[in-house]
């Protein structure tokens, strides 16, 4: 049942689009049943925010995204992947990160999609840092336990 | 041997890489951090929390117990907070 | 933590763009952190499917679909949702249903999503008619055991 | 009382919808399925396996055991299979 996708795998500053990115995925496939489009976006904190400044290590962040979807694919039956994991300066509203999974069925798209999200949480080499609208000089993200936790749910 | 910084652990040491001879008797991950910390106090105040820093070999993550080997890059960063 | 949402839903003949409905769900909103958008399509069955022919009941359909996202909001702090259902004769490879949902965290927009479709599956009035490359009068399709287990786990 | 059905049952009875008087003595849903096989063999091929057969009341699903009421429209259908 293991179905070999090649995931589409981009880390990039520019920001992307859910349908063109979905279109792509499913060109000429007649044997999708299922597709799940994870989208994460910059909130503004309750106003607060001027923009999130993202790092990332280059050449490592799209390997380690690359070993997250190879995992995915190995426990989910999937007809394919898609990430996309953007750096720079984004402001609230903007895109941040897409996943796409597809699948036969939807259970696999949905635990697949939100699988890739966890580890890309916890371990792709992304750093975010906030800049505040009074000025301030931005501080950089805690990482959450509760990201840690998500992750860890999948090791059963 | 190349070493690259991101983060607060490249703004705290100043610099985002660098080029550095080890010595030869680092054995592990952790014989390497302890010894990043007597390069200067830049060095010790980025890796104060020694725990919470990741290690990165040549762009695959590490523990900290792990043989060092001969990797060509090394990265230091804080957990990831990306997604 | 209970944010009230106005969904959106809708069951139609035309086609929907997962791009388009996404941007009008956001629109002008900083406050989204996480959206999932499942797409529910047409598969081919091994290459014997012609056409899925959708029958719904006109009214039920879209009562029961706000029935269901309105105890989705319930049970997830959601800052948006949609819904479209299509109906007619829809070809292998084309968009059958769309189910988006917003939230300030990914988890709660994961599960809605999931939510939802589980019990469009079981409780929307559509049934599909299968019509055949090889000519033959379609068949009605059979509801699934496994369908109705899923939509039965959300009663834990 | 306006009766509509749909899928396969629309198809063994051979309409989408009419409009029939009801016996006085229904009480649940249950006795309606009874008294609708009783109309004649489409019926009681189309609604044969009572236990599968889905009926909504105004728009709304009910158990077979529920008292039926004063509803507009009563529909009968085989179990959805959208999404």
């Amino acid at each position: 049942m293991s179905v070999h996708v090649t995931p589409l795998v981009r880390v990039q500053a520019e920001d992307f689009d859910v349908g063109a990115e979905t279109a792509l995925l499913c060109q000429g496939r007649t044997d999708i049943g299922a597709i799940v489009a994870f989208t994460g976006l910059c909130r503004d904190e309750g106003g607060k925010l001027a923009a999130l400044e993202l790092e990332h290590y280059p050449g490592m962040a799209e390997a380690e995204i690359s070993r997250i979807c190879k995992q995915a694919s190995a426990r989910w039956p999937l007809s394919g992947l898609s990430v996309i994991h953007r750096h720079g300066k984004i402001c609230p509203g903007g895109n941040i990160v897409l996943v796409i999974a597809a699948s036969t069925h939807r259970q696999a798209a949905f635990e697949a999609a939100s699988f890739i999200m966890d580890f890309l949480k916890t371990r792709a080499p992304f750093w975010k840092k906030e800049w505040m609208k009074d000025g301030t000089a931005g501080n950089w993200v805690d990482a959450k336990e509760v990201d840690d936790m998500a992750s860890e749910r999948w090791e059963t | 041997m190349r070493l690259v910084y991101f983060s607060w652990v490249r703004e705290k040491i100043g610099k985002g890489e660098e080029d550095v001879e080890l010595p030869d008797d680092i054995e592990t991950v952790r014989d390497l951090l302890s010894w990043m910390k007597t390069r200067g106090e830049e060095y010790e105040a980025a890796l104060e929390h020694q725990d919470v820093i990741r290690v990165a070999l040549d762009m695959e993550h590490v523990l900290h117990s792990e043989k060092l080997g001969t990797p060509h890059e090394i990265a230091f960063f804080p957990p990831m907070t990306g997604g």
